[in-house]
């Protein structure tokens, strides 16, 4: 039996780097698949969460999912505006990793919703005074601005023309940052401006949700870009652009992340009155504390530990795939415990039932869920980088 | 130094006091008393006081004591309750207040605010007096740098230290009820003028200080005692004697009830028990040891 | 038209003239300071116009303003000496200095504010390590400490080159060197190397101490236009801001003033007003909060900010002076001149001192309890405040005495050497 | 594939872009800074996005919400009540009975719905609570009204109040201005009330109230595990005066559901549910706007409260205490 799993090690280990990707998929993508049909089936019946904690893993996910895509988008544009190598020649690959983030991020909220089918409402009869309805606005003119810069660019496709930067694509590569700057900040916004949960309503959330959103973007990047070199990797140095471009980006993120982070929590943890203590000490020693201290905080850790030294490719990549699943941390340890702590004084004890609870464990199905989105996430991904290089090679045919 | 010049006047209460207070470690005179001492050995001046090698062990053991002070374990909890409804805003608690503890303009530990209510514009409004009160969590003394404010571990009184007080303010943007009020050093006409009423000395703290400039408690924030001078030397008030804080004492319409809320049998707590109480800006978690009945 | 620019070619002349303007202005401030120190002193608080609801008044927002500068100019010398940024090492030695002698002017400022000014020392002694307050002072003590420590090592080589001469200048000199004769190369190399390791310390410590700043007023939960987990940034980042812009300012009239010194200042405005950017999108992501959320009493604050009897500090003064023509004049082509950048600064560092005002006193003027103000009648107890003719002339003469010391300092301390 | 090419090893891709570069004559520092084109034309796009920005949002909050859909506003004859007296002040519920249909015969803008409950006298029977799920058949998760036991002191000297929780219906809705489609509106009356059919369950509005006075409603049932879901908990509810079918998933399953003042019962021109059938009394339910109801009276007593205050949200339902 031993013997048979060495074997299969040692098989797997002679695989490519894209096989090896790929079996790893599947272990995502099945769990995943037999989430979504419970799902569908069941609707939101098994979910684990409710009325008094109305958000969880999904939300978590989304949130995570369009900061990696405003923070990527932000990160390589400006890359590639700078001329830093590496960048400058794969913009489509940058547009590519955000358009495809963003609609992970979307789908996961699609699935959160309770009347999924009615999500176009969002965009028939919209509320700009909600946050929620301007964000799917900017979502939708966000990928519509990246589908015309993708057209923008094929049209200066070929060899030569990479950098051919002339006409609109620059401009609107420059909204296109502020773009992608504001939406991961609007999401901050989002929470920020509900003053029922005390936890949320502070402007530094904009901050933390920005910061953590370049954060994660640029660790996304650098992985993509460790990808494309392919089983190259090895051979190739940490030193070459663009990675120590992202690695400095994902430190200093880090740094300031933490700077928000250490600021709010020690003002709260400082004031000798405050509404927020009682959040804080939950996410610090709650049920949770796992996910503060050893996700959150040890993920860091490690990840900027890995970074720092940067000893070779492998490790960069490493410390990058360690953050940008750690930083989903920050996500969660905003949005549960900010909803875990009733405003009234005995509406717990009320009417007793698990939706109407303060404390929230994420069931199964979210679980498998969650593993659906990310793999369909990546999926995507790989699917449209090959219907794009066909896509090319095509076009360049016919137009020389 | 200054301070045995006040101590002299009033002789024969103070003296009293004082050998008290020093035999039986209470309240804080003893560190004012310790300062008054370190001014006098310090020679006199500022600078000699800092490098003086006197100067730093006075301070530590100074401190160990108010540390002593600190560990002496909890005996009453003095509250107040206050019956809006019995309250017609004749302000006499205001009055009172100041010509017991003979607080200069500006100063007013206690004020009566009204508000009229919404609905019912012709009706008596709400009449609220406020004195400090004396939280179970309170936010003024961790602000303070110096440790000038604290609350008394024997009785619950916020107090302020007037010798250590460097007049920063933190304490009053602290205070989420403006209890606090800083001395400006400014002088009602009376005192101005040097009329008699300007030679009594403010009781406060036991401590009669005559007023004089720039001397404390000019330039320190103060506030609200429950009129602890009046308390015996096991800290107890005595109503039947007078020794009651003057607000409640004067009340005109019986509104203000003062007492220890860790005796069950005490008026303010079968009052709580009795009546529908409510305490103001509950949602801070200063748990405050006033309340007002509705 | 043409006269005036006839008039700023003449380089040497403007600087000339900026100086004389310098000294005037700093003669007249010393003088109206001496007014406001001689009231403070006799008649204490009394004069002063903040009252028992707004505690904190022009002397408070001084201060913070001050070692706000202190700690912006110090941050942006740390890049020169952590980070060997060359294009500003021109004006590292200023920088230090500028650090100083803003950090002598926040604490003369929250001096005079103390109640009791022969008590300052309590801090130290009685320490009540749960109020920030007590923090700030330790870490600024060791602060201000620290860069004395630095300077010296900054200049140490210049004062003992220059003790061998008998003038007036070589004898302060001598006094300033504290007996350190050795003028060796290598003296010069071991002196960098303290004061990097210095200003590596020095990082930490400004970064924390006003971020402290911030700490202090954003732990006071009972002024909610205050409590908030943005205030420690919001007020570094407005110290980068207005260090910076005073800097440019500084470096236009100081040393060989601002004909030299050209590239350094045009790259200094670069990063004023990336900051300022920031700057002003922190600001409006707090007033965005605050209002869309709606919470009265969060609100009240900055309903005071924006249409109170004040709101012109936040608009003509912050908005319009501080913020708007600056940054008019750092985006067009103004901005490839040092003199409009340096006017820039100029207005950037009296537009930051109308924010700071604009977080001291709205954050107190909102009674915490409705209808307190009508429950008593005297003028302490007032949600209305402008300051004193006393407390403006205190604060004119602590900027007199800060222009005093710098322009001591550009008469005696040596000179940063153009490399040869 | 031109990425392939360039990705094999460094130094060739180095290689090649230098080439590139030199056979353009374009210096890499031009090919990658703003032109001055650039610049200007960014700063317009940017520009215009903040203005459009602001303008739709400001717009949002100026122009009025939709019009209402029900309740046309019009004076109406009810029909009278056969059983029971209803004159004379024989019980509050008849003289409120009575104040309403008066309230109702105005038009829809000149009445607004206040409730008062008296802490005093309820007793935590919870018969509201449940009054309540029966009216408006609500299944497992979701409550209108659950009764909330305030305990202050310790015993022997504690206090235990109960404070039923209906909705606010606050008079600055913190739950209404964050929906995306608009499906949640207060309407002239005073009452906050959801469009099941615009509704597409994204719970904004339930993590906006501090009350949680808003429950999600997740398609179970009480006897779900049993042999068989009962016919009773399949039955449509009628809430604003319509007929919902929970069969197969429809509304409300998947949306958020709220108290509404039983707004179908005050149609037809009978009291909300809990207050009907309060045992103690405690609730008082009337036309603020009308001077001489019950429920107005009540409010202005001195010894009342409303709660979390402090947040701003004006709510519309006041305790005595």
């Amino acid at each position: 039996m031993i013997e048979k799993l060495g074997s299969l090690i040692e098989r797997f280990k002679k695989e490519t780097l894209i096989n090896k990707l790929k079996m790893l998929w599947l272990l995502f993508f099945i769990p995943g698949l037999t989430g979504i049909i419970i799902r569908a089936v069941s609707g939101e019946r098994l979910a684990g969460y409710g009325s008094y904690v109305p958000w969880g893993l999904w939300i978590a996910v989304y949130f995570h999912a369009v900061g990696i895509s405003g923070g990527a988008f932000a990160v390589g544009v400006i890359g590639y505006l700078r001329g830093v190598r590496g960048l400058k020649e794969n913009l489509r690959t940058t547009l590519i990793v955000s358009a495809v983030s963003l609609m992970t991020g979307l789908l996961a909220i699609w699935l959160d919703l309770g009347r999924p089918f009615r999500a176009y409402k969002i965009l028939v009869s919209p509320n700009f005074g909600s946050m929620l309805d301007f964000n799917a606005w900017m979502y939708g003119i966000f990928l519509a601005l990246v589908g015309l810069v993708f057209y923008l660019s094929l049209n200066k496709s070929g060899e030569e023309k990479t950098n051919d930067r002339s006409g609109w694509l620059v401009p609107i590569l420059s909204l296109g940052v502020f773009l992608s700057i504001a939406y991961p900040s609007q999401s901050g916004a989002f929470f920020g401006v509900v003053d029922a949960k005390p936890f949320w309503s502070s402007a530094i959330l904009p901050v933390l949700f920005l910061t953590s959103a370049v954060t994660s973007g640029a660790s996304a990047m650098l992985l993509v870009h460790y990808y494309l070199l392919g089983d190259s990797a090895n051979s190739a140095g940490p030193d070459e652009e663009p990675f120590p471009y992202l690695r400095k980006i994902i430190l200093a993120g880090i740094v300031v992340y933490f700077l928000g982070e250490f600021s709010e929590y020690s003002l709260a943890l400082w004031s000798p009155i405050s509404h927020i203590k009682e959040t804080i000490l939950l996410i610090m020693f709650g049920r949770f504390w796992w996910v503060f201290w050893i996700i959150h905080i040890g993920g860091a850790l490690a990840g900027f530990y890995l970074l720092f030294r940067s000893r070779s490719l492998n490790r960069l990549a490493a410390g990058a795939l360690i953050i940008v699943t750690s930083f989903i941390s920050t996500r969660l340890n905003i949005l549960i415990p900010g909803q875990s702590i009733p405003e009234i004084r005995g509406l717990n004890e009320a009417f007793t039932h698990p939706r109407l609870s303060f404390s929230y464990t994420p069931t199964a199905v979210e679980y498998l869920v969650a593993l659906f989105v990310i793999s369909f996430g990546l999926a995507l991904f790989h699917f449209s980088r090959r219907l794009l290089a066909t896509f090319i090679e095509k076009n360049n045919g016919r137009r020389q | 130094m200054t301070k045995k010049k006040t101590k002299t006047t009033p002789t024969q209460r103070d003296g009293d006091t004082s050998a008290k207070d020093a035999g039986k470690n209470i309240s804080v005179l003893d560190r004012k008393d310790f300062i008054s001492k370190l001014f006098k050995t310090g020679a006199g001046t500022l600078a000699t006081t800092i490098v003086g090698n006197g100067m730093l062990k006075s301070v530590s053991s100074l401190y160990a004591q108010s540390k002593d002070n600190r560990a002496v374990k909890r005996k009453f909890r003095y509250g107040m309750v206050i019956d809006t409804r019995r309250c017609v805003g004749c302000r006499s608690c205001v009055l009172a207040c100041k010509a017991e503890n003979k607080t200069p303009s500006g100063v007013s530990y206690t004020v009566v605010f009204e508000e009229i209510l919404e609905n019912r514009p012709n009706d008596k409004p709400v009449f609220m007096t406020k004195p400090c009160f004396h939280c179970e969590h309170p936010p003024c003394t961790d602000v303070c740098p110096v440790s000038a404010t604290f609350k008394r571990e024997r009785d619950g009184i916020v107090v302020v230290d007037y010798e250590r007080c460097i007049g920063c303010r933190y304490c009053m943007t602290a205070c989420p009820y403006s209890a606090r009020w800083f001395d400006f050093g400014e002088n009602y006409p009376a005192i101005e003028q040097n009329t008699p009423w300007a030679q009594v000395p403010s009781p406060e703290y036991k401590q009669f200080r005559k007023r004089k400039n720039k001397q404390s408690p000019v330039g320190n924030v103060r506030k609200c005692t429950f009129c602890l001078h009046l308390q015996d030397e096991e800290g107890k008030y005595n109503k039947e004697e007078g020794r009651w804080p003057a607000c409640a004492k004067t009340c005109t319409g019986k509104a203000i009830h003062f007492g220890d809320l860790n005796d069950p049998n005490s008026e303010v707590t079968v009052l709580l028990r009795e009546r529908q109480y409510m305490r103001l800006k509950e949602e801070l978690g200063t748990s405050p040891n006033c309340y007002y009945l509705i | 038209m043409s006269l005036l620019q006839e008039y700023f070619n003449d380089r040497n002349k403007v600087v000339k003239n900026l100086k004389l303007i310098f000294w005037t202005a700093c003669a007249l401030s010393l003088l109206i300071g001496f007014y406001g120190w001689f009231v403070r002193i006799v008649d204490g608080h009394i004069k002063a116009n903040y009252g028992s609801i707004v505690t904190w008044g022009l002397w408070v927002a001084g201060y913070i303003y001050f070692i706000g500068l202190s700690a912006g100019s110090f941050l942006v010398s740390s890049l020169v000496y952590v980070f060997n940024y060359k294009k500003f090492e021109r004006i590292g030695k200023l920088a230090v200095f500028t650090a100083l002698v803003t950090l002598l002017m926040a604490l003369l400022s929250i001096w005079a504010d103390l109640g009791h000014m022969g008590r300052a020392w309590h801090v130290i002694v009685f320490p009540n390590f749960k109020s920030p307050m007590a923090w700030m002072i330790y870490l600024y003590s060791l602060y201000m400490l620290l860069i004395a420590v630095e300077i010296y090592f900054l200049l140490r080589y210049d004062f003992a080159t220059g003790a061998n001469n008998s003038t007036f200048k070589g004898k302060i000199y001598k006094l300033l060197s504290l007996g350190s004769k050795d003028s060796t190369e290598e003296s010069k190399q071991r002196d960098k190397k303290v004061v990097k390791r210095l200003a590596t310390a020095g990082i930490p410590i400004a970064i924390l101490f006003h971020g402290g700043v911030g700490a202090l007023f954003g732990v006071v939960s009972a002024r909610p236009h205050w409590h908030s987990g943005l205030f420690p940034i919001l007020f570094l980042l407005s110290a980068l801001v207005s260090g910076g812009a005073l800097l440019t300012l500084i470096s236009s009239i100081f040393q060989q003033g601002w004909s030299k010194n050209k590239g350094v200042i045009i790259e200094l405005g670069k990063m004023v007003l990336a900051l300022l950017l920031l700057d002003v999108l922190f600001q409006v992501s707090e007033f965005l909060v605050a209002y869309r959320g709606g919470i009265p009493g969060h609100t009240a604050g900055f309903d005071l900010v924006l249409s109170g009897p004040y709101a012109w500090v936040f608009w003509g003064w912050q908005g319009l002076i501080g913020t708007v023509i600056p940054i008019l004049l750092l985006i067009f082509p103004t901005r490839k001149s040092p003199l409009w950048v340096a006017l820039a600064g100029l207005l950037i560092a009296a537009g930051i001192f109308g924010l700071r005002l604009n977080i001291v006193i709205p954050g107190l003027a909102v009674e915490e309890i409705h209808g307190l103000t009508s429950a008593i009648y005297s003028h302490r107890v007032d949600p209305h405040y402008f300051p004193s003719i006393s407390e403006w002339a205190l604060t004119m003469g602590i900027v007199g005495f800060g222009m005093l010391l710098f322009g001591l300092g550009e008469y005696f301390l040596p000179k940063h050497e153009e490399k040869t | 594939m031109t990425k392939k090419k360039t990705k094999t090893t460094p130094t060739q891709r180095d290689g090649d872009m230098s080439a590139k570069d030199a056979g353009k004559n374009i210096s890499p520092e031009e090919a990658y800074s703003f032109s001055p084109v650039d610049r200007k034309r960014a700063i317009s796009l940017i520009g215009a996005a903040i203005g459009l920005g602001a303008i739709s949002t400001i717009i949002s909050r100026i122009v009025p919400p939709p019009a209402v859909p029900e309740g046309d506003g019009t004076i109406r004859n009810l029909p009278q009540l056969k059983s029971g007296g209803t004159e004379g002040n024989s019980d509050n519920l008849i003289r409120m009975q009575n104040e309403l249909r008066r309230a109702m015969a105005k038009p829809m803008e000149s009445r607004r719905w206040l409730m008062v409950i008296d802490t005093r006298k309820c007793v935590g029977c919870h018969a509201c609570t449940v009054a309540c799920m029966a009216e408006n058949r609500l299944p497992p998760g979701v409550v209108y009204r659950p009764v909330i036991t305030d305990q202050q002191g310790r015993y022997p000297r504690q206090i235990t109040r109960f404070f039923p929780r209906p909705c606010m219906q606050c008079d600055n809705p913190s739950c209404v201005p964050v929906c995306p489609v608009r499906a949640t509106w207060k309407r002239p009356d005073g009452v906050v009330i959801v469009d099941y059919d615009k509704c597409i369950g994204c719970r904004y509005c339930l993590t906006a109230c501090p009350y949680g006075a808003r429950t999600s409603d997740f398609g179970s049932y009480y006897t779900e595990h049993t042999p068989e879901i009962q016919p009773y908990e399949q039955q449509p509810t009628n809430e604003y005066n319509k007929s919902w079918s929970r069969e197969d998933h429809g509304s409300p399953v998947g949306n958020a559901r709220k108290c509404h003042f039983c707004l179908h019962r005050l149609e037809q021109g009978l009291l909300p549910q809990c207050v009907s059938t309060c045992i103690g009394r405690a609730n008082y339910f009337g036309d603020a706007n009308d001077a001489t109801s019950l429920a107005a009276e009540m409010a202005r007593s001195g010894n009342q409260v409303r709660l979390l205050e402090e947040k701003g949200t004006k709510p519309s339902v006041i305790y005595l205490v």
